[in-house]
């Protein structure tokens, strides 16, 4: 929608201002570019949903750990390596059962636990969901997809401070005797959002 | 501040745009937007209350037209323009058109005096507290009451962080409020948990 | 409902666009839309109460970078698509490119069932009411307490009279508040008055 | 600023909207260029701010109106020969004082006493004015070029009702003895909005 009361000389593209900050940068020997290469390699390679997905199947097939994630979700996904960043200091592990759904959204900006569960969805970062999921949570989650029954209670998470959230999902009771491998292959980033429920559960 | 970022519980808004294989980014700018804010906090050009606070201040017909990452953006040259790293003129010609910034910052402030402390169970009230600075308050919680369900460790305190004031590390409490207290008939039934910095909080009596 | 047109204290806003010899209208177009609406009334196609509400229920991001006479245009052409008067699909063949509406109506309500009388001087406080359709209570008052100053004539309820609910027309009464009791410690001091809708407002207790 | 990730067809030009509406309404039979030229006239020629002028100064030189006024604006109007439409059911005058300053707006839309004190101009409908002027009075109006001493309480009125309301403003000094015609040429829209004090108040 054009605004018809306040255009001005033409605002540059965002590439292009992505252009200007990066070079601004660089041209006072900040190493940008260096940085970025780096970054690309962390976003698609070390913070991805897999992450979360082996810390939900060593839970399912591991009580004591998932009672250490449960008490300290920060400390247990330690011991499989995972790392979280400084200022997110405090991981709270929320467990589904099959009469609780745990949702995690951020109405004020777009937080998660990104190093865990991967960076969050376009849908995630959009004003719609940040408005609607608190207040219209069911609606929402049928929306989407996920049309609870009416026994199910919702949970709602607002990310409002850097405390992060996950959701364990339910293990779903088709996969007994499964390896933590071929479990941690069904868990998937929306399930540990909490805006969908894995396959028979 | 009430600022145009505080969506949650604003109505009038469509379906999500929800896929199974939704994804991260649309486009390459803004990977490279992703990484730039990032690097600018690693080299402590500035922290992660600044850069949040740097978003609500964008002029709000523009922050609800652009784009997450054209928020970060927004943001990142904002800051970095107020911190003295690059003027907006040179930002300009190297982009050669407007670039426009978010809107100037107003005193933030200190933690509440005399904050409480409180455990699981606890009923408490979020005070009706109003600033013209940052505020991880909701303000879709104010002057609500809920009961803590956990506590996290401390953190540094937004309302000061943002804006280079002093303050002590002050824990955040995980509450719970009934959506039917947030919005009486007029939410879905659910179980809303924020995280609440401690000064935000207040005890409740038990008959609130 | 909450919606976006809701601005009423809302921060984030720069300087107001003020100029001694302002216009009222910058195109032509504009005029035509003024009239227009105007017209839709008198002909009854639509009352005042639905063509404020179909401008609230524009697409948030659509109402913010709107002018004013594109809200008045989104109305009107909504209600006349509504109402049945012409189609989404002729509009935007004869404009020959998309014409956005505005968003679909929720339910709206009648009056609340055991209003009061108020008279001036008395302690009111305004109702935490959410509805889902049109409402005439900015949310800067919701619960808050003030003193009423002067009762109007009867009018037709706007939460009813914009859905087509049977209404009794019930009084406003302008309220006084102080920009204190609104947002403490966060405003120029001044005296607020807000014509509040009766189904809106319940008796103050004088220790509130 | 272009949105980024909802581009779709080309949106039409509001005057090709404009144009849209006004023909499917025309070739229904229902004469919409016709009301459009009326309108021009009333928006022109009748719903002026002369009109609130005229008010003012009647006011300002006999006290028993003015005691009408302020009782019953919308009836002590139509002694003037004013109108005002069938949904504005009242009208409330606002009396400034050296240490009073009335101020109107609509936080919720852009109401006002259109018939009386002419249409609301660009700024009254501006989302600034309508965000900030009930919270941040004496900045606006400073803003504004109304400098107020702080001994000047502010009064602001939010029209959110289908009262109307109009300001008036203290009468000069320097205008002693001045006739009805004189005075209401001093008057303006804005003094009656109460973003303005007239000359030497």
């Amino acid at each position: 929608m054009p605004d018809q009361t306040h255009s001005r000389p033409t605002v540059a593209s965002v590439e292009k201002r992505t252009d200007a900050i990066q070079a601004a940068l660089e041209e006072r020997g900040l190493k940008a570019g260096e940085f970025i290469e780096q970054a690309e390699h962390l976003v698609e390679e070390k913070w991805i949903p897999e992450n979360g997905a082996r810390v939900v199947a060593k839970a399912w097939t591991d009580p004591a750990f998932k009672q250490r994630l449960l008490a300290n979700g920060r400390d247990a996904v330690a011991e499989l390596g995972l790392t979280m960043p400084p200022h997110h200091r405090h991981l709270v592990v929320l467990e589904n059962a099959p009469k609780v759904q745990n949702v995690i959204c951020c109405t004020l900006c777009s937080c998660t636990a990104f190093t865990i569960i991967g960076l969050p969805p376009d849908w995630y970062k959009d004003l719609e969901y940040r408005a609607r999921v608190v207040r219209q949570s069911r609606t929402v989650l049928k929306e989407m997809g996920l049309d609870l029954p009416p026994e199910v209670e919702i949970r709602v998470w607002d990310t409002t401070a850097d405390t992060r959230y996950m959701v364990l999902p339910v293990r779903p009771p088709h996969t007994e005797g499964w390896s933590e491998e071929q479990l941690a292959k069904i868990v998937t980033k929306d399930a540990m959002i909490g805006v969908a429920r894995l396959q028979g559960t | 501040m009430d600022g145009m970022h505080d969506l949650g519980g604003k109505q009038g808004f469509g379906r999500i745009r929800y896929a199974l294989d939704a994804q991260v980014f649309h486009e390459p700018w803004e990977k490279r937007v992703n990484a730039l804010y990032g690097f600018a906090v690693k080299l402590g050009i500035f922290n992660m209350d600044e850069y949040r606070h740097a978003i609500e201040r964008m002029e709000p017909r523009h922050y609800l037209s652009a784009s997450y990452y054209e928020r970060a953006l927004t943001s990142l040259a904002t800051l970095c323009v107020e911190k003295g790293i690059v003027t907006l003129a040179e930002l300009e010609k190297r982009a050669n058109g407007t670039f426009p910034l978010s809107m100037s910052s107003a005193p933030g402030r200190s933690n509440i005096p005399g904050r409480e402390r409180f455990k699981a169970g606890d009923r408490v009230r979020v005070r009706s507290d109003y600033v013209p600075g940052h505020m991880r308050m909701p303000g879709y919680i104010r002057g609500k009451t809920g009961v803590v369900v956990s506590e996290s460790p401390a953190y540094p305190f937004p309302d000061a962080h943002a804006h280079g004031v002093k303050a002590e590390d002050e824990p955040t409490f995980d509450v719970r409020f009934r959506s039917e207290d947030l919005w009486p008939n007029s939410s879905d039934a659910a179980l809303v948990h924020v995280a609440v910095f401690q000064s935000y909080l207040e005890r409740a009596s038990d008959s609130a």
